[in-house]
This record gives C-alpha cells, sequence and structure tokens, in this order.
C-alpha cells in the first residue's frame, strides 16, 4: 500500500531502486523530536542545580547535581516507588487470575445475554474515576480501608479487569475455534484442551494486557490521590506533594517524572505491536 | 453385534435452519466411505456430528455397540482430520503429530520411540520428513495439509474422519497418496470417512461413495452406479470432468418409436430407454448426455444437433468446446484437435447409449 | 496492442533475483499465460507489466511504446486479482463504474458503458447488491466488468480463478476464454495450474526461478516439452519421469530402464548422435501407455507391475502402477480407457512405444531430442 | 484400538445420558466468567448503585441525612457551574478531538511512507499516550507555565505573547492550553492507530485503484477513507469518551482555574465532593455524567461489533 500512497514516480533506468524516502524520514525524526523534547527537558531538570533551574536565559550547560535526589531519599520518596510497584503489580496479577477465565469464556462461548454482560464490562472501563471515587470513599471510610494496600489494588479493578478481559478476549477471538476443537478429538478434555493448546498461545496476548494492565495502575493519580494516604501514597501522588508551602521542589518532581516514564519507555519498545490494541480495546488489530 | 459406524435419521439444525435431513449411513471396519457435495452441502457436519463437535438434533450415532451420542468429543476416540488443518501453531510438526497419541483419553501408552517410529513413518509417507522440526507457521498450505494427514493417520482411532485430506496438494502427491492412504485405511480395523467436493476424487477413493447434497444424501452407492447411472440431476451435475450435460426437453411418441423433442431438436431414444420412459409419457424431462458422449461431425445430416460454437478450449490430448443449444450451454469433450472459433455452426452427434434421461418434475433418473 | 519484454530483469535489493532476463513477446488479440509454481516470478512479472513493481534492467513495450518509465495509471491497462479486489464499501455497479468516475466522464456515458458491462457479464440482476455480499464466481465477474469497462489495451489476470471452487472455476474459465477471443483483448494470465494456462491461452511461458524454462503454444509445450520441469508441469497427470540408459548394440539404440528394454527408431537415434550421455530420463505421457495386447507388438516396450491405486476418471482409468526389476522399483502412471475392472493388487501389463516418448538428460534435465534447437 | 474395545460397555447401557457435555457447556461459560462478574459487581455495579442511592439524599461532610428525591439534580441543573463543565467539556471535545484526528491522519499517510528508522520512531510516538497524565501535566508546566517556562520564555516572549504571565493564567486562554497539551498528548496515538488500521487494509484495491489511474487524491478519499471508515469512527468515539474524563492533567496544571475556565466535569465532581463536602451534589453529576458515557458506551459497542467483526 505504501507505493500508492503518493503517486509511483517513473522508473529510474537501471538502477534498484531506494527503499527509502529521506524527506518522509526526516519528516518523521523532526516530529518526534518535537514530540519528546519536553520529557527531555523534564528529565534535564532532574539533574539541574536549583540555581539555574529557570534561569533566563535558559542555561543548556550546567554541572549535574544529584541535590533532589538526596531530598527524595532523605524525605522517604523511595517508599513511594515501592508502594506504587507493589499495588500495581498486585492488582495485575489479581486481574490475570480473575479474568483469563472471562475472556476466554466472552471469545468463545455464546451465552445468553453475552451482550448485555459484556457492554457492562466495557461500561465500567468507560466510567470516569469521579464517578466511583465518591461511593469507594464513603465506603471505604466505613470499613477502615482508606490508605490501604488492599483499597488501591481493589479500587484498580474496576478499570483493569474490564480492560483485560476486553483486550484479551480480542486475542482469543484470533486463535481458531479448530484448535481446541482438534484437541477435543484428540481426547483432551475441555480444561485440557483450554491448558494445553489454548493458553501457550494466549501467552504473548496475556502477557501484553496485563503490562498495559500494570502501566495503567501505575500511572493511576485519581484514586490513589483521595484513597491513599500517607502509608499508601504512589509516585503519581507525590508530585503535588512537592508543591509545598515554601515553594515547588522542580528538581525532585522532575525526578518522579523520570522514574515514572522509565517502566512506559521500556514498555513502548517491547509490546510495540500491542499498544494500539490495548488503548482502542482490542478494536484495532496492532 | 453390530460392526462400523452407524448413522440413524440423523438430522441437524443451525439457528432454525434444518442442514442435515434425515442422513442414515453404515460404514464398516476397513471400508471408505467417501462423502461428496458442493460447498455447504453438509458434508463437514457430518464428520462434525460423528466426532463430537456438534450434538445431532435427531437421530443416534453408533460406533460398533457404543452410542457415540453420549460422549463428549475426548472420549469418542475418532481421529478427524480438519478441512482448515488445525495444526497447532506452538507445536513443531512432530509434536503435532504425537500430540493425540499422549492425549489422557488413549487407553493404550506408547513408548517414546513408538510414537516416533509412527511419526517417521507417516512424514515420510507424505514427503515431509526433512520438515518433523518446523513450526508450522514456517510451512507451505500443501505442508500443512499433509502434517494434518499424518496426525489423524497416526491415531489407532475408533473411526477416521477426513475432511479434504489432499485438496492442496500437487497432482502426483495427489495419486500417489490416494493410494497410499487407501491401503493403509483397508487394512485397519475401522471405518473410514472421506469428505471431498470433488467427486471424481470421491469416486476414484471410495468403497462407496455418498453424494450429499442440500443435506440430504441424493445418492448412496459404488463409485460405478453413481458416475453410470445418477439418481438424480443434481448429481448428474456434479459428477464428471465436465460434468454431464442436461438437456431440458419433452418426449413425443411417433412411429412407433419415442423422440426426445425440444425446439428445433428431435432425437430418437433406443429401445431401453424408452420403455424406461413410458409411465412419464408427456412430462418433461431432461436428457443427460455426458461430455464424452458427443462428438463433432464435418457436416450435419440426420441424427445430428446444430449447435454454434461458445468457446473452445484445447488440452492437447482433448478439448473442450462449449457450444449453444437453443438457449443452453452443452460441454462437448472431443478429440479433435483443430480450432473452433466462437459462433461457428457445429454439428453434434451423440452416442444414444449412455443417455440418462430424467423426470423433470422429480429431477430423478427414469 | 502487442506487448514485448525485452530482458527484463527485476532484483530486490541488489542481491534477491526474482526475475531474470525475461525475452516474451504477446501478440495483439492472443492470450499470454505465465504458468509456474508459487515464487517463480510469475507475478513479479505481471506487476512490471502492470508498473505496480518497477522493472530492475530491460524494457517493456506496447506496441511501440514504451512503458517500462510509466506509472501503471498512464499505460491504459486493467488488471483482474485473485481476490477480486473490489471496492468493498460499493455497489456491484458503483465498482465497474469506479475507473469511468475517475476520469469525470459524464453522467450519461457512465451509465450507458456500465449498463452495458453488466448485460455481457449477466450481472443486471444484482447491479445494486453491495460487492461482497456476493460469491465468489459473481465478484470476479464483477472485476472483469471494472476491468474491461473503459477499455483497456492490455487485460491482466491474476491467478483469477483460483479462490473460486470447482464448479465456478469451469464456468467462469469458458467465459474468459470466450470473452478474450470475441473481444479481441490482449491479455496476460498469471496462474499455477496448468489447466487454466491450456485450456484458456494461446500461447505458455513457463517459469521456474525467476527464469523462463520455455514458451510456445499449449501443443508444443505438450509435445516436446524442453526439459523435465516444463514436462511435470504440462499435462494432467503429469508426465512420467523414468531413469534409463541409452546402449547402442550393433548399430540400434537401446533404451533400457526398469523392465523394460525398447529400441529406438532409426530417427530417435539419429537425433541422439550429437550426445554421448548414457544416462538419460525417460519422459512418457501416462495417456501414451496402454495395457498390453496378448502378444506385444514389435517395436513396443511392456512393463509388468502390480496396479498401487486407480483413479477414476469418467471415460479413463488413471492407473498407478508399481514395476519392479533388476532390484530397481518405479511408479508408473497410466492413463488408460476406462473404466476397467482393476483395483489395487492386480497384476498388469502396460505397453508403450518410442514414438511419443521424450528423453532428457539425466543431469542437465534438458530435452535430447530436441536439444539442437535451444 | 478399534471399534469393538472403545469404551467400556456401561456407556452403551440402555439410557445413557444423552447430550452430556451438551448440558455441561452450558453452565461452563457462566462459571468462567463468574469471577470477574462477582468482582465487577462488588468494586462497580454496587458503589455506582451506592452513589445512586446517596444522589437521593441530602448527604455533606460523609453524612447521609434526608432522602430528597431528586433534589439534588435539581440543584445540579440550576447551577451554573454545572453548565459552565459541560461547555468546557464540549468545548474541549471539539476542538481538541478533530484536530487530533485530522493531524492523525495526515501522521498516518505519512508513516505510511518509505520511512527508515520505522522500528524505532514507532515506539518513541507512543510515550506521550502512554505516559502517567499528571507526569504529562508536570512535562507541560515545565514548559508553559509561569514566564519561566522553557516554551514561554524562549518561543512565546520573543513573539511578545504572554509577557510575564502564563497561558494557564490567563482566564480566555487556559483552556487552549489544556487542549494544546491533550492534542500533544493524543496525536500521535492516532497517528500510530490509523497507520495500524491503513497497514490493515488489503492492497489489491489500491493496485487495481491505480492501474485504472486514479491519483492519491482520489485513492485517498475514494479508496482510503471510505475502508478506514468505521475504525475513525470506533477510534474517535473512544477518544470522546476519554476527552471528557480529563482530570489528572488539568488538575496539575489549573485545578480548574483560573476561575471556572478550565473546569471540566471531573474538576467539577471533585471540587462538589472535597472541596465543598457536598456528596449528594456530586453523585447527582456522576450519575449524569455516567448517563452520557452510558450512551457513548453503547454507541461504541454496537458499531464495533456490526463495523469491524472484532468483538
Amino acid at each position: 500500500m505504501n507505493a500508492t500512497v503518493t503517486a509511483p514516480l517513473p522508473a529510474p533506468k537501471t538502477k534498484p531502486k531506494r527503499r527509502y524516502s529521506p524527506t518522509f524520514t526526516l519528516l518523521v525524526i523532526c516530529y518526534a523530536i518535537l514530540i519528546l523534547f519536553p520529557v527531555f527537558w523534564m528529565w534535564l531538570l532532574a539533574f539541574k542545580p536549583e540555581t539555574v533551574m529557570f534561569a533566563r536565559p535558559t542555561v543548556w550547560l550546567f554541572e549535574p547535581t544529584l541535590d533532589h535526589f538526596r531530598y527524595l531519599i532523605d524525605n522517604g520518596f523511595h517508599h513511594y516507588l515501592i508502594n506504587s510497584i507493589i499495588v500495581s503489580g498486585l492488582s495485575t496479577l489479581l486481574v490475570i487470575v480473575l479474568g483469563t477465565p472471562a475472556a476466554y469464556a466472552f471469545a468463545r462461548y455464546k451465552m445468553k445475554g453475552r451482550d448485555d454482560l459484556f457492554l457492562f464490562v466495557l461500561a465500567t472501563r468507560m466510567a470516569p474515576p469521579v464517578c466511583l471515587v465518591i461511593p469507594f470513599y464513603l465506603i471505604y471510610s466505613k470499613l477502615g480501608m482508606l490508605d490501604t494496600y488492599a483499597g488501591l489494588v481493589i479500587v484498580y479493578l474496576t478499570f483493569n479487569l474490564s480492560f483485560y478481559v476486553w483486550v484479551l478476549s480480542s486475542f482469543c477471538r484470533d486463535l481458531p475455534l479448530e484448535l481446541e476443537e482438534a484437541a477435543m478429538t484428540d481426547g483432551y478434555s475441555r480444561l485440557g484442551a483450554f491448558l494445553k493448546v489454548l493458553l501457550p498461545l494466549l501467552r504473548p496476548g496475556i502477557t501484553a494486557t496485563a503490562v498495559l494492565c500494570f502501566i495503567f495502575a501505575w500511572n493511576e493519580f485519581m484514586y490513589a490521590f483521595l484513597l491513599g494516604g500517607q502509608n499508601v501514597k504512589t509516585l503519581p501522588v507525590a508530585i503535588p506533594s512537592l508543591i509545598t508551602t515554601q515553594g515547588v521542589r522542580w528538581g525532585e518532581m522532575a525526578i518522579i517524572g523520570m522514574v515514572g516514564t522509565i517502566p512506559v519507555m521500556i514498555v513502548v519498545f517491547v509490546l510495540q505491536r500491542h499498544i494500539v490494541r490495548g488503548l482502542t480495546m482490542g478494536a484495532v488489530k496492532g | 453385534m453390530t460392526s462400523g459406524l452407524h448413522l440413524q435419521s440423523i438430522a441437524k439444525d443451525f439457528l432454525g435452519t434444518r442442514v442435515l435431513h434425515d442422513i442414515s449411513l453404515a460404514v464398516t471396519p476397513g471400508e471408505i466411505l467417501a462423502i461428496t457435495g458442493p460447498s455447504g452441502a453438509g458434508k463437514t457436519t457430518t464428520c462434525r456430528l460423528v466426532s463430537g463437535l456438534e450434538m445431532p438434533d435427531e437421530g443416534e450415532i453408533f460406533l460398533g455397540d457404543t452410542q457415540l451420542t453420549a460422549l463428549p468429543a475426548s472420549k469418542r476416540h475418532v481421529a478427524h482430520m480438519f478441512e482448515s488443518y488445525a495444526l497447532y501453531p506452538h507445536l513443531n510438526v512432530a509434536q503435532n503429530i504425537a500430540f493425540p497419541l499422549t492425549s489422557p483419553a488413549r487407553n493404550r501408552r506408547y513408548k517414546r520411540a513408538d510414537v516416533e517410529a509412527k511419526v517417521v513413518e507417516l512424514t515420510r509417507l507424505t514427503q515431509i520428513e526433512h520438515l518433523r522440526h518446523r513450526l508450522p507457521g514456517a510451512l507451505s498450505g500443501g505442508q500443512k495439509q499433509r502434517v494434518a494427514l499424518c496426525r489423524a493417520l497416526a491415531q489407532d482411532a475408533a473411526c477416521y474422519l477426513l475432511d479434504e485430506p489432499i485438496s492442496h496438494l500437487d497432482a502426483k502427491l495427489r495419486n500417489e497418496l490416494r493410494g497410499h492412504i487407501r491401503r493403509r485405511q483397508t487394512k485397519v480395523d475401522a471405518p473410514t470417512l472421506w469428505s471431498t467436493p470433488d467427486a471424481m476424487e470421491a469416486l476414484s477413493i471410495g468403497d462407496r461413495v455418498a453424494v450429499l447434497i442440500d443435506g440430504r444424501i441424493e445418492q448412496l452407492g459404488t463409485p460405478e452406479e453413481i458416475y453410470f447411472s445418477p439418481a438424480t440431476t443434481s448429481v448428474a451435475r456434479l459428477v464428471g470432468d465436465p460434468a454431464m450435460n442436461l438437456l431440458p426437453g419433452a418426449v413425443a411418441a411417433r412411429e412407433g418409436a419415442l423422440f426426445f423433442e425440444r425446439e428445433g431438436v428431435s432425437l430418437a431414444l433406443p429401445q431401453p430407454i424408452a420403455k424406461r420412459i413410458e409411465p412419464v409419457m408427456g412430462h418433461g424431462l431432461y436428457l443427460g448426455v455426458r461430455p464424452n458422449a458427443m462428438d463433432i461431425r464435418d457436416g450435419g445430416g440426420p441424427g445430428t444437433l446444430q449447435m454454434s460454437v461458445y468457446a473452445w478450449e484445447p488440452f492437447g490430448k482433448y478439448a473442450i468446446v462449449t457450444a449453444k443449444l437453443g438457449e443452453d450451454l452443452v460441454r462437448i469433450k472431443t478429440h479433435r484437435t483443430e480450432r473452433f472459433a466462437a459462433n461457428q455452426p457445429i454439428a453434434v452427434t451423440l452416442d444414444p447409449t449412455s443417455l440418462v434421461v430424467f423426470d423433470g418434475t422429480t429431477r430423478r433418473s427414469l | 496492442m502487442s506487448i514485448f519484454l525485452n530482458g527484463v530483469s527485476k532484483t530486490y535489493g541488489g542481491e534477491v533475483v526474482a526475475v531474470r532476463e525475461l525475452d516474451l513477446k504477446c501478440p495483439t488479440g492472443q492470450m499470454l499465460a505465465l504458468l509456474g509454481p508459487s515464487g517463480c516470478g510469475k507475478s513479479t512479472t505481471l506487476k512490471m507489466i502492470a508498473g505496480i513493481e518497477e522493472v530492475t534492467t530491460g524494457e517493456i513495450w506496447f506496441g511501440d511504446r514504451p512503458v517500462s518509465a510509466l506509472p501503471p495509471g498512464a499505460r491504459n491497462i486493467a488488471m483482474v486479482f485473485e481476490d477480486y479486489a473490489l471496492y468493498a464499501h460499493l455497489s456491484v455497479f458503483e465498482n465497474i463504474a469506479f475507473p469511468l468516475r475517475l476520469r469525470h466522464l459524464p453522467k450519461r456515458v457512465i451509465e450507458e458503458r456500465v449498463e452495458g458491462m453488466l448485460d455481457l457479464l449477466r450481472l443486471g440482476d444484482i447491479r445494486d447488491e453491495k460487492v461482497r455480499k456476493l460469491s465468489g464466481g459473481a465478484q470476479q465477474r464483477v472485476a472483469i466488468g471494472r476491468a474491461l469497462v473503459r477499455d483497456p489495451d492490455v487485460i491482466l489476470f491474476d491467478e483469477p480463478l483460483s479462490h473460486l471452487d470447482a464448479d465456478q472455476k469451469v464456468q467462469l474459465r469458458t467465459e474468459i476464454k470466450r470473452l478474450q477471443q470475441t473481444q479481441g483483448l490482449t491479455s496476460i494470465l498469471v496462474t499455477h495450474d496448468q489447466t487454466e494456462a491450456i485450456a484458456m491461452s494461446d500461447a505458455i511461458a513457463v517459469m521456474d526461478h525467476g527464469v523462463l524454462q520455455q514458451v510456445g503454444s499449449p501443443q508444443e509445450l505438450y509435445e516436446t516439452p524442453a526439459n523435465t520441469f516444463v514436462a511435470t508441469f504440462i499435462g494432467e497427470p503429469p508426465m512420467n519421469l523414468l531413469p534409463a540408459r541409452l546402449a547402442r548394440k550393433s548399430d540400434v539404440l537401446f533404451l533400457e530402464g526398469t523392465g523394460f528394454t525398447l529400441p529406438l527408431s532409426a530417427q530417435k537415434g539419429a537425433a541422439l548422435t550429437a550426445t554421448n550421455t548414457t544416462d538419460v530420463i525417460m519422459g512418457l505421457r501416462p495417456e501414451h501407455i496402454a495395457l498390453a495386447p496378448e502378444t506385444p507388438l514389435e517395436h513396443q516396450a511392456v512393463m509388468r507391475g502390480e496396479v498401487f491405486f486407480r483413479e477414476h476418471r469418467g471415460d479413463t482409468d488413471v492407473l498407478l502402477v508399481d514395476i519392479a526389476a533388476d532390484g530397481t522399483t518405479a511408479r508408473v502412471s497410466a492413463d488408460i480407457a476406462g473404466p476397467t475392472a482393476l483395483r489395487e493388487g492386480a497384476s498388469v501389463a502396460l505397453a508403450f512405444d518410442d514414438r511419443r516418448l521424450s528423453l532428457f538428460d539425466a543431469e542437465t534435465g534438458t530435452n535430447l531430442l530436441t536439444a539442437r534447437a535451444a | 484400538m478399534t471399534a469393538t474395545d472403545t469404551p467400556p460397555a456401561g456407556a452403551a447401557s440402555a439410557s445413557p445420558p444423552r447430550l452430556a457435555h451438551h448440558r455441561e457447556s452450558r453452565w461452563y461459560p457462566y462459571a468462567l466468567i463468574a469471577p470477574t462478574m462477582i468482582t465487577l459487581t462488588v468494586v462497580a455495579l454496587i458503589p455506582f448503585l451506592y452513589m445512586g442511592y446517596i444522589s437521593l439524599h441530602e448527604a455533606r461532610y460523609g453524612q447521609l441525612r434526608d432522602f430528597i428525591w431528586f433534589q439534588n439534580f435539581a440543584t445540579l441543573l440550576a447551577d451554573p457551574r454545572f453548565w459552565n463543565s459541560m461547555w468546557v467539556a464540549l468545548v474541549f471535545v471539539c476542538i481538541a478531538v478533530p484536530i487530533e484526528f485530522m493531524l492523525g491522519l495526515i501522521g498516518a499517510l505519512l508513516l505510511s511512507q518509505k520511512i527508515r528508522f520505522r522500528n524505532v520512531l514507532i515506539p518513541l510516538l507512543f510515550i506521550p499516550s502512554m505516559m502517567a497524565p499528571i507526569i504529562v501535566g508536570l512535562v507541560w508546566k515545565t514548559m508553559l507555565a509561569g514566564s519561566w517556562g522553557f516554551v514561554s520564555y524562549n518561543i512565546l516572549e520573543n513573539f511578545g505573547i504572554l509577557k510575564e504571565t502564563s497561558i494557564f493564567a490567563s482566564p480566555d486562554l487556559a483552556l487552549y492550553g489544556i487542549i494544546f497539551v491533550d492534542i500533544w498528548e493524543w496525536t500521535p496515538f492516532m497517528m500510530l492507530t490509523f497507520f495500524a488500521g491503513m497497514q490493515a487494509l488489503p492492497v489489491n484495491p489500491y493496485w487495481a485503484a491505480a492501474v485504472d489511474g486514479a491519483n492519491p487524491v482520489q485513492i485517498f478519499f475514494k479508496l482510503t477513507l471510505p475502508m478506514l471508515a468505521p475504525l475513525l469512527f470506533v477510534i474517535g468515539l473512544l477518544r470522546l469518551i476519554d476527552a471528557f474524563k480529563v482530570y489528572d492533567t488539568i488538575f496539575i496544571l489549573t485545578n480548574g482555574g483560573p476561575g471556572t475556565a478550565t473546569e471540566s466535569p471531573s474538576v467539577l465532581g471533585y471540587k462538589y465532593t472535597f472541596d465543598f463536602w457536598n456528596i449528594g451534589q456530586s453523585s447527582a453529576l456522576a450519575v449524569v455524567i455516567w448517563l452520557i458515557f452510558f450512551i457513548f458506551c453503547n454507541i461504541f459497542y454496537q458499531v464495533a461489533k456490526k463495523r469491524l467483526n472484532v468483538f
């Protein structure tokens, strides 16, 4: 299809044709730089001494400092990192355990009310957090679950479980039904066929979807902000807490921004094919 | 004590539509029953009913004394080769073939060496021995089909279902494999169902052939019966390369003989046929003429049909001339090698001994 | 408009050679088939003629017009694809009208020409249906309508029948053949199916691994294949290729193979004087083998064996016969008048003579009897 | 194994359990979805119903008082801040989404050209939309906030725009600042989605059109766009829903200010709850937002199911 978007060029006489267009490549590279410069700039701030942080004119060359890191560690901010990992990790694990069978069932079986159930699952994903945070706040305050790991892990299920079921279902649907049928005629029970044939084939889909779930939990702010507290503060929540009465600690914020972005960077490179699918709820196959 | 596979008055509905009507079949151990019919006729559904992937809405299936309908697919011990191959993408060729042999439902434990030996034997037979360690994703369509075939044949099953098993192979291999499979399956103490849309293949491979059209068995018989006396026009239209020509017309009696008549055509029918037609005198009927039972004659003359050439396809040893008779297209397989131009008038003779006559309304053979 | 290919090559990335030094000619109003197994370069060749792929070296001419440098839209060609390549969001009528609409022709002209096409291809009843709901055969007829509607100089068929079921295949094959003949279309057909190539085209070019093996009329290819590749590719069931040896005994050339010895005629002998090879491959068409008469004729060779499989072909039976002799075995297919009562395991005697057999060099595979010409 | 030594004789007894595995398969799928459905009921449905219950009560400071029927809704609909938030959402969606859409399409066309290093460039473009929205806000704060932000100082001031102030401090411009950030965040993603969609289109119709002599513009409008239409619709809807939800970025950039200039429904809901402690009011707002969402969701689902054949 590539060749058709621009008018095909007249064939060069004898040279083998060039594979790449330098102009368009350059354009995309420029665009990428433009897009990523702000992120890069934030990373720089993490190492900038307070004095030149927002100096006018902008200082490009400076002696990097680790003061901001020191401040964060002295004030126990590494706990927030650990909290983030625990909460995101636990909720993702729970999602995999609960969601995999459901995703499979939605993809494979014609159930009564399947469409309505599936729509319900979608709706919980789509619902804005502001809708659910109020009842959760009230319920949690009654149950004493505010500012607990369990509290956040559970509330993250609202969007991640439904996301996982939807997207993994679309992965399931890619696998031909005949594979299971073949396994069944070959002498495996329904469960055996699922474990021996489908699960190994679904593993890439499960990994991709679960990693996306992890990132969503990792990035989540509102629930963590309102339902967490001093004990269970996650990285995103640490950001506004650096806006103090003594002023805004930009360098420290930048570090948290940087640390928060690192897993995302890894994920986009590892999962690139699956991200589109994930973010479109499986509507586009990446 | 019965043996073999029995389908008793099977019916199957999909979404309120009946796709199989009153299917009754019996296949004895060591027999190959070929099921043929156009796509969508119910061949695959029949196979799936036997292997337990679908449940019949009416009727019973027995294998020996066992009522199969009561058993889930995993306990039926049926080797099912899928039209779509259904190879396990995460297993290599050898593992795919070995998969059913190591399943929990097999009541016989295979030694590793036995499995290995079976894999080697079958892959050699199908000429994919060198691909044993490839994953299915790295195989061509024809190679995949052979793996699926091996996986089915490797099993010591109670019944074999082969759904279009060799359609994607080249002609030479196809012929050889037909030979090999026939030899294997006639020695095995289990019945084999072979489904194929290619009627000529069905006639070649089957001890008997069932012609399935629109979910009904139109004819069940030996290959010779199917070829020489098709029971209905639908069967006739399916069998042969190219298939039989069917000319609508009527019968008239003149001068003590019976004539097949239609616009511009009047053809004396030979005695044996005439006898069979008498009960339906005056009805419309179809005259079935095989393409190789006609030839093109120089010049006209009595008993010839006047047609005009529609298209000419030369095949070297013979040519197929499609000609227009009135509004109908007729295919003639001729050994004449000269070129026939479109719209050229020709005179066609036909061999009266190989004619088949069908009732115009019931479309059944007379 | 005749088509010429002059030393056309296609390389990818400077290394992979898809098509090598191809010379071809397709005269006006004829159909040339490019035949070969998948990956032989036939589709690449077609795409170069269409202008979808660029020619690496060499030239393509339509009549007296060099076109290798023109974009596809400027070549006045039309193409019919294996998967129909219809515009799924449009109706039958609109699909056929598409090329005309691109040219902004007046509405009346478009109506008129599309209606003409619908009549010609008998699509009138379904003119307003969305194409995705149609059967494969109907979809391909729409695609042909779209190709013909703007009167192209050349029409290219890329495996047009391969997605159709047997019944529709035969029908559409006849249909295309008739259109091509009656409308005098200059056309190129790409196919892997020799039956299609033989039935539809005036000339066939057999390709393998990007190299032209032989080009000629179906009859030529069938009777005098240039090498073993062409020999096995053309003809159904395929030609038997059996290893044999040439031996000269008192001025008569004998052909010795598994279970037979056959004296060759003087004419064949003369054709072979140029070669000094003794190891040859005998090519024998299944239809040139017959059941041996009680007393074999003088110039006939007889092979005895056991039927391995009998294929039912209606008026003929194809027997696969296992010949075992002198510790070697050979499997021979014979296309004999049927139907016979011979089934697996029956012993038979097969006879053939030297008139219709081909001889190939065992090493290079080239036809020894026509080698001079090549 | 042969036909005669298959399963034990018992299986062939008088009235075997017919449709045995049929019966199994009837409850089997429900068993599989049960854990998910129960969990979602507990964590989503019950809180939602509870929220509906609260919305019908006078509720302040976490205390449920009198049942007041729909009075909260009446107050809500009478509150100019509610209508302001709806207006903010509408402006936001109506400007941001179409621009992202157009730029995304252009970008996708660009990506479909013969681009070198595509495998590296594509993941890089995912970064903005995969980053935590709160960090996105932070990044742009360092870029645009105050007169010291990188862009405000180095670019805007040079053109004499917004001297000594910030786009986020201007009641007229703050919303456009937020919109700009959203465009930055989501355009690359739209690009990649459309690109993926285009890659999945069949190739042969393009060749047929090229052979028919269509020019690139005709190809785009007569082929690509119609074939891509269902996908575009679904993605557009998805972005619409997402744009409605935007909270984190606004929270850190403006927190709805200056005044109520960037007060989106989510921000307003937050303020009703945690600034004014009027839970009944915020629940009523949440119910309204939910309803809007449910309609969008339903459309998304129907279209995705019918037109994309993926659900």
